[in-house]
């Protein structure tokens, strides 16, 4: 055991776990005052409702003994055998491990919340939630990193491109198609209540995000470092992309881009930052802060009402990582990953477009199948009515500002 | 002259605001309120205290406009703002002696 | 006894003020409210959305005086907060039929 | 048919609903604007730097009521809202011409 | 000296150090927007008055040389001999141990305030909290971790459970009952002015306590693991538990309440993070949420006007986990530690609760004794008026918000 | 390579990254409603153009191999040859100390635009602080620290008091003259809209700067705790100076007191952090607090409007910082520094004085030259119109809040 690369692993763990409620605020400031506590609720609670789901099934399901490449065995049932001691190879407890990637499996249906926001029943958001996290989000990653078929097929994804950004992306699509558009969609202006909320939680996303992305090096090494600059590279150049395409696009250069656009490059280099050059990442985050702000205009020409852009930013962004992946991934970084495209390997690239497309897959099909029956039993969304108060009165009796 | 103070719901204010422009009134004030009627209010909840809330947030709107333009205003708003459930507001007309225009000091009906 | 309701721009507020106290005025009201006339109001834009926003935030002032005094106020007024630009406002004059103080239940002038 | 403005403390709002409800008051509007009168204001400090702030929070009330009730109201209203402090507010009597229901078109006293 | 025990103790002390503006956003949040500055001043100036109090003499009382097993002598004055060096048998910089002690100082009276807020004098707060910390915290940390009786005893405290929770939360049941109830109550509704600052403090809390709890290991290890791991499931599942109670109880989930939970549980793990598995931590954070949902509607039932509902969540919770300490502590855990009564051994709890009753007794009784004097030199409260106009302009001319 | 050192610096410098939102919230709060965005903007936006720049010359004009004392040569343009393997003599990656340095680089700037606050055009901030990064901040930064001459000539800095608080805080006093006073200044009152915010910031500020100082010692030792220590402390005594200063002024403490002192206080610790002892900071912070005080109470005299006090606040306290060392460095603290006057070398208070005045002149000159010609350009300051609507509409097309 080491105790540097434990310190770096809790850290991170804390780092990660700040992110979901940083999410909230990030999510919270979008919607109009009257959604405020209930949307920074959305993610707020999964941090109680998918903790217990981890350690009682989650982790096992993810990391368990593998079924087939496909699922994970009951054998770690409430953390059964996950001790203080590291387990083979490890240099960290084992324990540092479960909680590090508790922590992921928060946060990726709290991203998800963002598609439905402002008009999703409590009840409904918590029980498709929690079945989603059990059925779509273990056994991606159990593919992914657990032993499954995906890490098998050598599939590049350091910290969480399919398993958390497209999977949330994809699930994102479905539910805001599913649960239909906000009321008064297209006259009424859903104008942002607290900007200054949004940036806190874009700020505190990308303070997180170094947890995120370096941390999954698990050792303090010199592919952490890599992993923090590039990370920090990506975030970087995609605000500054964005802001310049809006101002080129729209007139002028918003905050709210600039929110956005580091977010998008956060999520574009989650996979590729342990296999990436700062280099590769100043063209993966300027391609990212493009495409997102590209994708989040698609959801006006589409017609669905992706309230807070999941699709456009982690479902295009989470995309885009995975194949810029494949085609900057580098062994002069990490020995242990796989060259891409740029560096002699295109079948990287067609690995990485398969994981996109199984990941997408599955996630759709899951999500619209478990959307289905939350709706038959207790329905998706709120009453008119409730949607006018607001879902703060209507589903918590509360309001978030008084004097 | 009169002065039409109105109380809508407040998402129905675009909707109202472009029924008078459409019937030539040029300019209004707006302002966040809250009523209290036949519209119940709400109970919050916090740390198990109940608290009742009588007060619905209203918008209301204030316009000047010539005597001959209030019935048809009136007509206007409630059509816009009207959704056939309690709590959809009121109309009170009170009278104006004069308007003038700060910027150019006109005053009657130029100054509206 | 009239009743002026006055629109303004949220920086003249002060000036108002003072010329008003200048004059012996001895209470107004405030409140915050938004405008729509023929100043323009302005864009804004959220994740690539343009929303055209017509209300421009505006101070709404209340003030109740004896009737000898309206003439030289609206003076004033016009004074203080003119820049002669767009959006400058209005004085509206209203009718008022009488005033009671609270505290000691006087009414009439002595109330003002 | 009159409107009562009225301008109180805002911790007072309860109490003088409460006493106009029983009066048999069935709608008020409500609103917060800031008040400046013979209460005096408070000083701010930030940095160093002195502010001299001569607005008080206060809260204003609208209520449209029959003119035979006006008399009773403005006394609910004294005792529920007098603290026999300065700046308890004050009561304006302004004539209202006419009051529509938006919900139902019903005018007059049946709108109120 | 080791490097990653070292890092683990420094970044911990930060976290801490972050709690105590969180609990400033916390408490602010719930006030009345007219009280919102002193609210969350009460919290951050003492990061000002203890700092200086604890290098001076805090830390040599409380660590210093025993003295009868009730106190530290005066050895350390002025942190004399706190230097860059290890104390013998230590992995870290003595200093880092002091600074890391330090944050525990600060919070603890910064905790009581939510007894009073929205009433007391600033010069009154200021004089009460540096003679309490004199007087009772470092008496009660000396006790328990500085070599004292309790600690000898075998009360098991691995984070403060006693020293920080218990005391602050009896001694804000003395302080809400002797600066009596605030203008209005029973009449007034005071409602909580900006529940998102709630929300977002508590999150900072629930982020800095990973510090609290898994730094109180003092080293990067499995143990600190384990600590961090049950910190994490108890919050959660108290988020969890509170919600759900509420939910039966008033009809709806709330997000304060998801929040208060999400404290009460970190409160109730503090003592018995270093010592229980994370099944208990299931137990003993599930139990916490319900019992402190309980606690906060004593108040109403007993009629003291404890603003914030410090008794209700950290006293409450505070004695709930020194006592599922005595009931679910494993020397499987923790060898170190001692087995409690689910373990076989009914001995600790019975030492666990006279902890309790020491911890509360002393509290009660010097708090009563400070708060009495303090009333007769400058007076706790502030004037009618005064808490009328609210306490930014009374007692520090400022407001909150202006446009 | 040292794992515990590595995840240091690491977390250090995702510290010192969520200092620039935190200044941002710092700065934003101060500025009235109409302006917030523009003014977070300023910081945000910057951690996008400065960590471009930074990876392709700043890092490499900084530390790159010396050019006659005063300049790095372009060696390391992009990043090339700074890898995952620690330099000579180093105990982390390359990388790692890369980014540490960068999130420096970030936040020098970003201290400057409280100068500028309330009416700055966006597209003249956004050169002017480009091109003062590559101008002004990189010589400096290699003055100091990257082998030039200053730091040759034995002027102790320990964490940026001349490279980041002193040239900003001249730079901050051109600004505020070259660009002028906002529109109604001596009439309109120009209240915080949003201390909560501000407070909020200040916090983030507190926390990171524990990454700032204490991770400048590139090492998990002895020497970062007591850096880590001495910035605790001069920023808690600070905020207390400044909060007594006050009272006695003017009649209240305040919380943007206790906030702002807390703020000089560890501007003026950051250079001595790593010389001084824990009883010498007490003493520097506490100076710090008052004088500052007195420093943002200079500009009213003056009559510049230096609208968020960065000349009183980084200026003075950076002057005093840089002095204090000289004053009370002692080698028995650090003995690769050198004793200060009170340890018996009144030499060295010389060496921090020609430090200072070089840091002033050299950014004074350049700063004024970069303004005058990005004023020719595009013009410093935006139209009498738009800045009365406030720059968040006219600049950014945006509202911080909406209902
Ligand atoms: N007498 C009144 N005086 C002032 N405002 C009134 C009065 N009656 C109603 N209002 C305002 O009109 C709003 C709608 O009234 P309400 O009685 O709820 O609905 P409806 O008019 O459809 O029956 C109230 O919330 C209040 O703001
Ligand atoms: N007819 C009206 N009724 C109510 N308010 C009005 C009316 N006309 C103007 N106002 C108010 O006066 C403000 C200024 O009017 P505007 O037409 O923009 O400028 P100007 O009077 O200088 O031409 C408006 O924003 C609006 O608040
Ligand atoms: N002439 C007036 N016109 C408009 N509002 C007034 C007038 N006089 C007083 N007010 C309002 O009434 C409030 C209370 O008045 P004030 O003079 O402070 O107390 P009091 O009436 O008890 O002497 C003021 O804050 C202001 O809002």
């Amino acid at each position: 055991m080491n105790a540097g690369d434990t310190v770096f692993v809790l850290v991170s763990a804390a780092l990660v776990m700040l992110m979901t409620p940083g999410l909230g605020l990030f999510y919270g400031g979008m919607v109009r005052n009257k959604n405020v506590l209930g949307t920074i609720m959305h993610s707020f609670i999964l941090l109680g409702v998918i903790t217990v789901e981890w350690v009682l099934i989650g982790y096992t399901m993810s990391f368990g003994p593998d079924i087939g490449g496909f699922i994970g065995n009951f054998d770690m049932f409430a953390l059964k055998g996950v001790g203080m001691e590291p387990t083979e190879g490890s240099t960290i407890p084992h324990s540092a491990f479960m909680i590090f990637q508790c922590m992921f499996a928060i946060i990726t249906p709290a991203l998800i919340t963002g598609a439905f926001a402002e008009r999703m029943k409590f009840s409904a958001f918590l029980i498709f939630s929690l079945v989603w996290a059990i059925l779509v989000y273990n056994p991606l990653c159990h593919w992914v990193w657990g032993g499954g078929w995906m890490g098998a097929d050598g599939a590049l994804d350091f910290a969480g491109g399919t398993v958390v950004h497209i999977s949330s992306g994809a699930a994102a699509l479905i539910a805001a198609i599913m649960i239909g558009k906000r009321k008064g969609y297209g006259s009424t202006a859903y104008l942002p209540h607290n900007l200054p909320m949004t940036i806190t939680g874009a700020a505190l996303l990308w303070f997180g995000w170094f947890g995120f992305n370096a941390g999954s090096a698990l050792a303090a090494n010199g592919l952490a470092a890599n992993a923090f600059v590039v990370t920090h590279i990506s975030s970087a150049v995609a605000a500054l992309t964005w802001v310049l395409a809006e101002w080129m696009h729209s007139g002028k250069p918003t905050t709210l881009g600039a929110a956005s656009g580091a977010v998008a490059g956060l999520v574009a280099i989650t996979p590729a930052c342990g296999y990436v050059s700062p280099v590769s990442a100043i063209i993966i985050g300027g391609i990212a802060g493009v495409l997102c702000f590209g994708g989040i205009m698609l959801k006006g020409k589409l017609g669905y009402d992706d309230s807070l852009d999941v699709v456009g930013i982690h479902g295009i962004g989470g995309i885009w990582g995975a194949l810029a992946t494949g085609l900057f991934a580098s062994v002069a970084i990490n020995p242990d990953g796989a060259n891409g495209l740029f560096f002699g390997n295109p079948g990287q690239l067609w690995i990485q477009f398969v994981s996109v497309i199984a990941t997408m897959a599955f996630s759709f099909v899951m999500t619209f199948i478990i959307l289905k029956v939350v709706d038959l039993i207790v329905g998706l969304r709120v009453s008119e009515e409730d949607e006018e108060r607001g879902i703060d009165i209507s589903m918590h009796n509360e309001t978030g500002y008084n004097s | 002259m009169k002065k039409l103070e109105v109380i809508i719901k407040s998402f129905k204010l675009d909707d109202v605001k472009e029924g008078l422009s459409a019937l030539g009134v040029k300019g209004l004030t707006v302002s966040e309120v809250k009523g209290f009627g036949r519209q119940r209010g709400h109970k919050e909840i916090y740390r198990g205290a109940e608290y009742q809330v009588d007060f619905v947030p209203k918008i209301k709107l204030e316009v000047i406009m010539e005597t001959e333009l209030v019935e048809e205003a009136c007509k206007v708003i409630q059509e816009k703002a009207g959704t056939g459930q309690i709590g959809d507001g009121k109309i009170f007309i009170l009278p104006v002696e004069d308007v003038i225009r700060i910027r150019t000091g006109e005053t009657g009906k130029n100054a509206i």
